[in-house]
């Protein structure tokens, strides 16, 4: 766990990412709202870019960011949660805004093998806390079978 | 625990959702002021189903309109909201 | 009506337990009452008892769908007190808590009153001056409350958790000595009895589908069983009030909402006191069967489902643990749910209705069972008078849109905020 | 010899365990009951009510006898099945509910009155005032209840998990089994679970959860589910959790939930020694446990003459079957044991606790068979709980004398016994003799004449008998009594079953401890804590802490061996005459952005903004709907389009939600991007007559004047600068990234340590904020008071177009008797919280919102609603705590007793 640094928040003012965004990682969280991840030197380019269509303001102060790494991510985050991390469709490039243990987070895959959450930093010691209790708890469960995009 | 077909995020579990009130309850600031207190203090509040305001507070922060019916908790149909049909 | 007694028990007892008689009749429906009472829970056929007792009247009905007392009645956590910190209210309930005391008596029906005390806990000293806020302003207008010191507590409840570093620790707490639990069956079985003795008739598996107007005023009531005249029509379906309010073209300051209890298998006593707490949303008493009755946050969005959502339990049992932690191996051995009527202010309305005839006792929101014989009384003094009894009248249905709410909790409209 | 035994071939019983103290042994593999038969216990138990000697009545989670407690300590489970529990190798366990012995136990007497304890009896009597009732009822409570509930805290976690699938199969017999293959195949995700150790066949492909229990199903194939990773009060691995609640979401459910076997009713049926046939069989065949020598079968259906074999090929002798079928089936005909038809029990008799004899009518003859087992079946229930639980309807099925699922309005299907793939049973039902002692309900000692009598006194509805004689209430919920005392009923009211009626199936299935209830969230975990950015910082000051919703902050920081109030006072007057600095990273803030971003601004605050200049700030109130004031704080502007809202802590939650109501659904046409920034800035006020100069040193900058703003550096970490005064002292709200405000906490601190002053925490920011008159939202702003009444009117913004503008219109919210902000002042302390009170004491004409003594003067300050009281100023009252038992003598004043000029927060 630790501070997400450098995320800021993109608003549009319509839906829809502009086109051709500058490089830098951005995911959209929100219908109008994407984060700009560890994207400092590309802030004033986007903000060029986007110009009088939307906004942008720094959220990462405030966020934590957790690294679940090993297989067992998926089975981790269904502690307490509410959210089917453990389907197989749900993979790298995408994030879930859900919430755990009544904190709110933000999950993000990175591999089959690591996942980023990131959650509101006053919020990271009682999360620390659920997941050390349950690391070693929880094994995950044999492989599905299933065809993709089950359920 | 009901599930809630969001048109942004998918099925997910009611918990993330937060009943806001229903579509016939919505007080514009333009609207005169004894229309809105009208609004404000009447529902019909049927055994059956009825049009509300959700919204997906701890998913994509959006406001949804529901049709659900308030005995079975069947829903019918999950949209954004949109002012020019809902308001 | 053959008195109860422990005499006649004894009697009954050594005969084989031949000679009781029906606790109420089973009448077939008249064509025409004075008063007709829709909804046969406590809160109505304590109503049609007063209307008898009190002022006189005989022919009276009380119309219930179901069986008596099979909604709110027979689904609430069984709390009586009177300890609000709004003066209407707490005048209101503390008449209430008064006609508790004797209504075995008075019913001759053991409804089983038991003022083991009603505690809430105080988690901060800001939780302790709110207490004493109430407290302050109970005492002041004649109503018991006492501050107790965290030592205090503790001797009353030895299973809470004291330690300094809980979740919710616990500073003190504020006792009202006079409250506690009655059983809700025996309320409407008791009042039920009561008023049939006086020749009301409780009228079962009668649903009211609508108003008969004449002139502009409701002169009856269309049932399952056919139409029945009335001179006044009384609505008492907390629960249920915004459709049967429909059958008059009313629409009233009123959500249904689902309350969920649950009671754990029975032990031996282990908590003699009934408590909440200042900053949770969670009641703990043992009933005398032993099982321990826990309830927690209303569902928050409008349902009449009577199920409720398992997270509400499951909270609910968090924090039980978390203040009473002997509690986690018990175990829930049936939760339920009932429909409130959640007002907009939190608080009831018990008052005329636009419509000339028409009547409501409605909008108790998770707080009915407690009011049961007040609001009887008042009802049935504005259902036999016109006028609202003085305790009742703050609570007029008018009183939203004027902005005279008595909003408890003051948290405004939304009911799911309360 | 006579009584249940072991069978004599098997493995050694290698697990040691005790009851009652007694050590005893048990094989891998037995549940207690199995073992206790083993070791020739019968008697187990006393029932509820009249204390009556009870034995094992089934092998299963339906028990309603065989209840123990098991385990020692903070892992004590009382009411444990002891037909559900399987033995572990220390495993400790108890009878209940009697004294001083099971076999001697003198609640026993209640039976003796059994004629007076009757069904309800304790609502015709022990009448009498409130106390008097206290009185009686102390003993009632104290003969009610079965076990003890531990005393201790329960040591071990639990465990809450979600998971998904496309099918979820609930039993792990055959027909479960067939179900998730046949899911498997289809390309499903399956998950299977079994309330028992082991599914009957392995799955592939699916996870298969064991000693899980679905104890609910509720809207939207929503799945409760409780796993238990260790039996009763068996300590769990390191790590572990004891027990596992699951929320499955599935797609559909196939409920494979078997049958229950139905008792007979007759007199004495209740005596251990009888047993449910199908249990016999169990014994036999899975615990090789033989539960009694000579056995009597009565039985109406023909699934019991398996048990009749099973009997014979262990060793034991089947004295008689009873079956009350008028002909013989022709698996009845086919038997090798002594058949009589037309026969049914009427009464048992025992020695000892035990079974001794059986008296059947056998055609209108009675005859006795002495014997120690009767086994019975009076046919066999579906387990239809989880089906009625997920709204299907019940339909009524003669052949098996028993309710099926009907249709269902989930996805949600039974297969195999649960959908009544069943044998038909013979309806032919005796008189009972003697009802007083034929029992419907085992455990709450519910009997058909208790039934009877509830049907005579009018509580005929089959909810009203269920709660007048407590029938099908005790823990296993009528599992084997529903349709006996249906049966009952439908015959004294004389219609059939279905006409009677039938009461709810409530969740849960079989009862679940709390801690699996609370999951991750019991053990003192009940709800998350709020830490803040600086919170190493404050710990390093070694402050009081204080919770305030879920955060926890620094409340004083005492020092050398203060008070809370000494500490407080004291960092109040630095603040007073030098410095203090406070955190106040917790307060709400939002960064409102966009052409429209004043107009958004405009329709929630009930303040002007428009005008608000680049660069300054001013005090905002925000209304609710209904006109009330709602919440309060500050509104920047940073740039032409960049505005920053701070508002109170406990409202940030509702206020982000507010925010997005006025802009999504009230006025989605505005070009505005509304950015929660609550815990993206740490928050530091630095406050006092020198803050300025503090400020000065530390920026290089000079400060802007009193609602200006300025952005800066300190100790290399950028801050927004925001003058803004709640002390009423010069001060600055000073806002860095929360992840670098630690330097910028330790860059202010010592130099404001240096000027002699020092951090302070919330009860000095009371202090200073009392003493100024600034109102705080739950306490002044109670949710119950308008602008008016909070004396802010003169800033509601003329133009109107906010909302709350329309609730404000209300008439009542003008009377002049309504509850206003005043304040009171005393030479003594004021309670706060204490009522206002005329000096003859009545009524009570309002009560002390904050009270403080003053930080530098003598005397107290404070603030109150009052009725009417704008045109009281200058009224003595009696501010009285009854219940803390004080009081002060207040006279009524402006709500402002500090600097009411505001000359020390301006330049």
């Amino acid at each position: 766990m630790a501070p997400a640094g450098d995320v800021v928040a993109l608003d549009l003012w319509d839906e829809g990412l502009p086109p051709n965004p500058p490089t830098g990682r951005i995911v959209q969280v929100e219908p109008r709202r994407w984060w700009l991840i560890d994207a400092a030197q590309h802030t004033p380019a986007i903000a060029v870019h986007i110009a009088d269509r939307g906004a942008l303001s720094p959220i990462g102060g405030g966020l934590i960011r957790a690294t679940l790494t090993g297989p067992g991510w998926r089975a981790l985050l269904s502690v307490s949660g509410w959210f089917d991390s453990e389907n197989p469709a749900f993979g790298p490039g995408q994030i879930a805004a859900t919430t755990i243990h009544h904190v709110p987070v933000w999950i993000a895959p990175i591999s089959d093998t690591a996942c980023e959450v990131y959650l509101p930093s006053s919020y990271a010691a009682s999360l620390a806390d659920l997941w050390t209790r349950a690391i070693g708890v929880t094994e995950p469960p044999p492989a599905p079978r299933n065809r993709p995009g089950g359920s | 625990m009901l599930q809630i077909d969001c048109p942004y995020c998918g099925a997910r579990a009611q918990s993330e959702f937060s009943y806001e009130r229903t579509l016939d309850s919505i007080v514009t600031v333009e609207m005169p002021a004894n229309e809105a207190v009208r609004r404000l203090y009447a529902r019909a509040n049927p055994r059956g189903f009825d049009d509300e305001l959700w919204r997906h507070a701890f998913g994509c922060r959006q406001w949804l309109v529901l049709r659900r019916h308030r005995q079975t908790h069947e829903i019918t149909s999950v949209a954004a909201f949109d002012p020019a049909l809902h308001r | 009506m053959k008195r109860y007694s422990a005499l006649a028990l004894l009697k009954a007892g050594l005969t084989g337990q031949r000679g009781w008689e029906q606790a109420w009749r089973d009448p077939e429906p008249k064509k025409s009452y004075d008063i007709i009472i829709i909804g046969g829970g406590g809160h109505g056929l304590a109503t049609a008892y007063y209307l008898a007792k009190v002022h006189g009247l005989r022919n009276i009905a009380v119309l219930e769908k179901g069986w008596i007392g099979g909604g709110n009645t027979g689904r609430n956590t069984t709390i009586v007190r009177s300890n609000y910190r709004q003066k209407p209210l707490h005048d209101l309930f503390d008449f209430a808590l008064d006609l508790w005391e004797g209504m075995s008596d008075a019913l001759n029906f053991n409804v089983m009153f038991s003022p083991r005390g009603a505690l809430f806990l105080g988690h901060s000293d800001g939780d302790m001056t709110v207490l004493a806020q109430r407290g302050d302003a109970l005492r002041c207008d004649g109503i018991d409350a006492d501050l107790l010191t965290r030592a205090q507590v503790q001797k009353l409840v030895p299973l809470l958790d004291m330690a300094p570093d809980a979740r919710f620790p616990i500073h003190g707490g504020l006792i009202q000595r006079r409250g506690g639990t009655a059983r809700h069956d025996a309320v409407a079985w008791g009042y039920a009895r009561a008023a049939d003795a006086l020749g009301v008739d409780v009228i079962q598996k009668c649903e009211v589908t609508g108003f008969a107007m004449t002139g502009g005023r409701v002169s009856g009531v269309a049932t399952t069983r056919g139409p029945i005249a009335a001179g006044r029509v009384g609505i008492c379906v907390a629960g249920n009030s915004g459709p049967v309010a429909a059958f008059a073209g009313l629409q009233l300051p009123i959500e249904a909402q689902t309350l969920q209890a649950f009671v754990t298998e029975p032990v031996k006593p282990m908590i003699d006191t009934v408590i909440m707490s200042q900053s949770l949303h969670c009641y703990i008493s043992q009933s005398d069967k032993g099982g321990i009755v826990l309830g927690g946050d209303p569902d928050q969005f409008p349902s009449y489902a009577q199920r409720g959502l398992p997270p509400r339990i499951e909270k609910a049992a968090a924090e039980a643990i978390a203040l009473v932690p002997a509690l986690s191996r018990l175990r829930m051995v049936r939760c339920w749910a009932g429909t409130t009527d959640m007002s907009f202010d939190g608080s009831p309305i018990l008052s005329a209705l636009p419509v000339d005839g028409l009547y409501l006792n409605g909008g108790w929101c998770y707080g009915g069972f407690k009011a049961t014989p007040a609001s009887g009384w008042c009802y049935a003094h504005v259902l036999a008078t016109g006028d609202n009894h003085p305790l009742a009248a703050p609570f007029a249905f008018d009183r939203f849109v004027r902005g005279a709410t008595i909003d408890e909790a003051g948290v405004g409209v939304l009911p799911q905020l309360r | 010899m006579s009584g249940p035994s072991r069978l004599p071939s098997g493995p050694e019983a290698t697990l040691r365990f005790t009851f009652d103290g007694v050590p005893l042994r048990a094989r891998v593999g037995d549940t207690l009951a199995a073992a206790l038969l083993a070791n020739g216990i019968g008697l187990v138990a006393r029932s509820f009510k009249y204390h009556r000697p009870r034995g094992i009545l089934s092998a299963g989670i339906e028990e309603p006898n065989a209840l123990v407690t098991v385990g020692e300590g903070g892992r004590r489970e009382p009411n444990t099945r002891a037909t559900d529990v399987y033995v572990y190798d220390g495993l400790v366990a108890h009878s209940q509910n009697r004294w001083p012995s099971l076999a001697f136990d003198l609640g026993a007497v209640n039976g003796l009155a059994a004629r007076f304890l009757t069904a309800g009896f304790y609502y015709k009597t022990f009448f009498g005032p409130p106390p008097r009732w206290l009185l009686y009822e102390r003993f009632i409570r104290r003969a009610a209840g079965l076990g003890k509930a531990p005393t201790k805290p329960d040591p071990d976690p639990y465990e809450h998990r979600s998971a998904f699938c496309d099918v979820l199969v609930v039993g792990g017999g055959p027909a479960g089994v067939a179900a998730a293959r046949a899911a498997v195949q289809a390309g499903e995700r399956v998950l299977l679970v079994e309330q028992d150790r082991e599914v009957s066949e392995e799955i592939g492909g699916a996870r298969v959860l064991t000693r899980t229990t679905a104890s609910g199903v509720w809207d939207h194939g929503f799945v409760t589910l409780v796993q238990r990773l260790v039996e009763p009060g068996q300590p769990p691995a390191p790590g572990q959790p004891a027990q596992r609640l699951w929320h499955v979401r599935a797609r559909r459910v196939v409920l494979a939930t078997g049958a229950i076997e139905r008792p007979l009713t007759f007199a004495g049926n209740d005596r251990p020694g009888v047993m449910l046939s199908q249990a016999v069989c169990r014994y036999i065949e899975r615990f090789k446990v033989l539960p009694g020598q000579r056995v009597v079968i009565a039985t109406n259906n023909d699934a019991a003459y398996a048990t009749a074999d099973a009997i014979a090929a262990a060793g034991g002798s089947v004295v008689a079957i009873l079956d009350s079928r008028a002909e013989k089936s022709p698996v009845a005909s086919a038997a090798a044991h002594p058949v009589h038809t037309n026969a049914f029990p009427i009464s048992t008799s025992g020695k000892r606790h035990h079974l001794h004899s059986v008296e059947a009518d056998i055609g209108g003859e009675r005859t006795r068979f002495e014997a120690d087992l009767l086994a019975i079946s009076g046919g066999f229930t579906p387990v239809v709980h989880l089906h009625s639980q997920a709204g299907g309807a019940l339909d009524w099925d003669e052949a098996i004398q028993a309710f099926v699922p009907g249709a269902s309005r989930q996805a949600v299907s039974s297969v195999g016994a649960a959908a009544g793939d069943l044998p038909p049973v013979g309806i032919a039902v005796a008189d009972l003799p003697d009802p007083k002692t034929s029992f419907i309900d085992f455990q709450n000692d519910v009997t058909a004449a208790d039934i009877d009598l509830a049907w005579a006194e009018g509580y005929r509805s089959v909810e009203h008998l269920k709660r007048y004689t407590t029938l099908g209430m005790a823990t296993d919920q009528g599992k084997t009594s529903n349709m006996a005392a249906l049966a009952r009923l439908a015959s004294v009211a004389g219609v059939t079953i279905p006409q009677a009626g039938l009461t709810t199936f409530r969740a849960p299935f079989t009862p679940v401890t709390l801690g699996a209830l609370a999951g991750a969230a019991g053990g003192g975990h009940a709800a998350p804590s709020r830490r803040l950015a600086l919170y190493d910082r404050h710990q390093r000051l070694a402050p009081i802490w204080q919770p305030l919703g879920l955060w926890h902050r620094p409340r004083a920081y005492p020092i050398a061996g203060e008070t809370l109030h000494q500490a407080a006072l004291r960092e109040a007057r630095a603040v007073r005459t030098a410095a203090g600095i406070v955190d106040v990273s917790t307060l709400a803030k939002f960064a409102v952005v966009g052409p429209d971003a004043a107009a958004l601004l405009e329709s929630v605050c009930a303040t002007g903004i428009a005008k608000l200049a680049v660069g300054r700030g001013r005090y905002t109130f925000l209304l609710r709907e209904d006109g009330m004031v709602m919440d309060d704080g500050t509104v920047w502007r940073l740039e032409e389009n960049r505005y920053l809202l701070t508002s109170s802590t406990g409202g940030a939650d509702r206020m982000e939600a507010h925010l997005s109501y006025a802009h999504r659904v009230l006025a989605p046409h505005l070009r505005v991007s509304v950015v929660a920034q609550q815990e993206h800035f740490a928050g530091i006020a630095l406050a006092g007559p020198l803050a300025k100069a503090i400020l000065a040193e530390l920026t290089g900058i000079a400060p802007p004047a009193h609602m200006g703003l300025a952005q800066a550096e300190i100790a290399g970490v950028a801050v927004l600068i925001l003058a803004a005064s709640y002390s009423g002292e010069r001060a600055f709200e000073l806002y860095a990234v929360a992840s670098d405000a630690g330097a910028v906490w330790d860059a202010v601190e010592a130099a404001t340590r240096a000027r002699g002053g020092a951090p302070y925490g919330l009860e000095a920011l009371e202090f200073l904020r009392i003493e100024k008159g600034h109102i705080v939202i739950g306490a002044e702003a109670d949710g119950r008071t308008t602008p008016h009444d909070l004396q802010l009117e003169r800033m509601l913004r003329k133009s109107g177009g906010f909302i709350g503008t329309a609730g404000l219109t209300r008439p009542a919210l003008s009377a002049p008797d309504r509850s206003q902000l005043v304040g009171l002042t005393s030479e003594t302390p004021i309670p706060e919280g204490a009522m206002l009170v005329t000096a003859t004491g009545e009524p009570v004409l309002g009560h002390v919102t904050s009270a403080t003594g003053r930080v530098l003067g003598e005397g107290a300050v404070a603030l109150g609603l009052l009725a009417g009281g704008r045109l009281r100023i200058g009224e003595r009252l009696l501010a009285t705590s009854p219940t803390r038992n004080q009081s002060a003598h207040v006279t009524v004043t402006a709500p402002l007793f500090y600097d009411p000029e505001g000359t020390r927060y301006r330049d």
